[in-house]
């Protein structure tokens, strides 16, 4: 049951940030973690995470996007499963960009770079 | 540094693109595939996504110390831009 | 015309990232996908790989009247042969 | 019980050109056509139609291949699904490159590249 409404908030979470609606999908995802955490299900607690860095970045606070970033990469590193890296670096470059911090950027890119051509294992 | 902007852009085509794609694909037939299925055609499409541009990505990245590389990275910036449509 | 091995080594570089992957994807989940699923995984795959390429290809054609678009189309045939490393 | 031989014949040719045994792989699909036609299969026929191009190409017989190709285009026409029609025009192009008939190739990777933008969809 705890983890049916943790699979609901995710998608609520999902549809509100499509929406826009970035105050809305954070407090979805603030559950969804919650939720995840106590059920110990790490594959639904980084997809809350990430989540939450996309309502934050929509909702122009994106340090904490950033910060909620870094945690997916913890989780993954935890779990053993790098599918996502690349992904979450080029994102974190993508907000540094935004922000007009291009050497931070640049940083980010380099590592997005290093694990896009060998998706699944770490480098 | 001046090729930050153009490694956004480029990315941000490359995702419209797949999403888009992967998004119709599920709409016709998502209906009969396992969550676990639909996660891994998702990964698919974006791993096919990041090793094809692993090569133009790379060539938009120099030190910066040899100035004969700064000039090719620009000039590979112009051309992704030109071949990409990414005007800033 | 020079640029046509160009268009034929790129076309074979995209299609040997495409296929493996989708190879890697289907070995994996294959067992339990219909026949029309998988042929849609792999029109998927076709799909996002000729959109992402066709501005690159369109970058590598040209009319060869103009001496300033002729000119123009071996640069971008140099940078992709660089970035994709296509060398012939 | 005649679809069931025209499938694997098609799926023996498949492994087979993977093999590099063209000659072999081109009875496959000639049986495969000539079932699929009896079948009325449209599909399968063109599935055997572009299993013979690929086999006449493997087997140093380039302009039969161009020849298979233009009929797998004809019937995907008839049929009205283009879906595969870049990957036609594209195919072709590089045969004509192969045997260094640039003009020819550089006509058909035109027709190609009008096609790569919008499968599924004539141009």
């Amino acid at each position: 049951p705890e983890s049916v409404h943790c699979q609901q908030a995710l998608k609520e979470g999902k549809r509100l940030l499509k929406n826009g609606s970035a105050g809305a999908a954070m407090v979805r995802f603030e559950k969804a973690h919650m939720l995840a955490r106590s059920l110990g299900d790490r594959v639904k607690e980084r997809r809350a995470v990430r989540g939450l860095a996309a309502a934050s970045r929509l909702a122009g606070q994106p340090r904490q996007a950033v910060k909620h970033l870094l945690r997916v990469l913890e989780i993954s590193r935890d779990m053993g499963d790098f599918v996502g890296d690349a992904d979450a670096y080029g994102t974190i470059a993508d907000i540094y960009t935004d922000i007009g911090e291009f050497e931070h950027a640049a940083e980010y890119y380099d590592k997005y770079i290093a694990r896009m051509d060998n998706t699944g294992s770490p480098v | 540094l001046e090729t930050v902007p153009t490694i956004k852009a480029l990315r941000s085509k490359a995702e419209a693109i797949r999403a888009l794609e992967l998004e119709k694909t599920l709409a016709r037939l998502g209906e009969g595939m396992t969550n676990k299925q639909k996660k891994a055609v998702e990964d698919l499409t974006k791993s096919i996504v990041n090793k094809l541009l692993h090569g133009p990505m790379t060539a938009l990245r120099c030190d910066g110390a040899d100035p004969g590389a700064v000039s090719q990275t620009l000039a590979n910036m112009e051309a992704l831009e030109r071949m990409f449509d990414l005007a800033a």
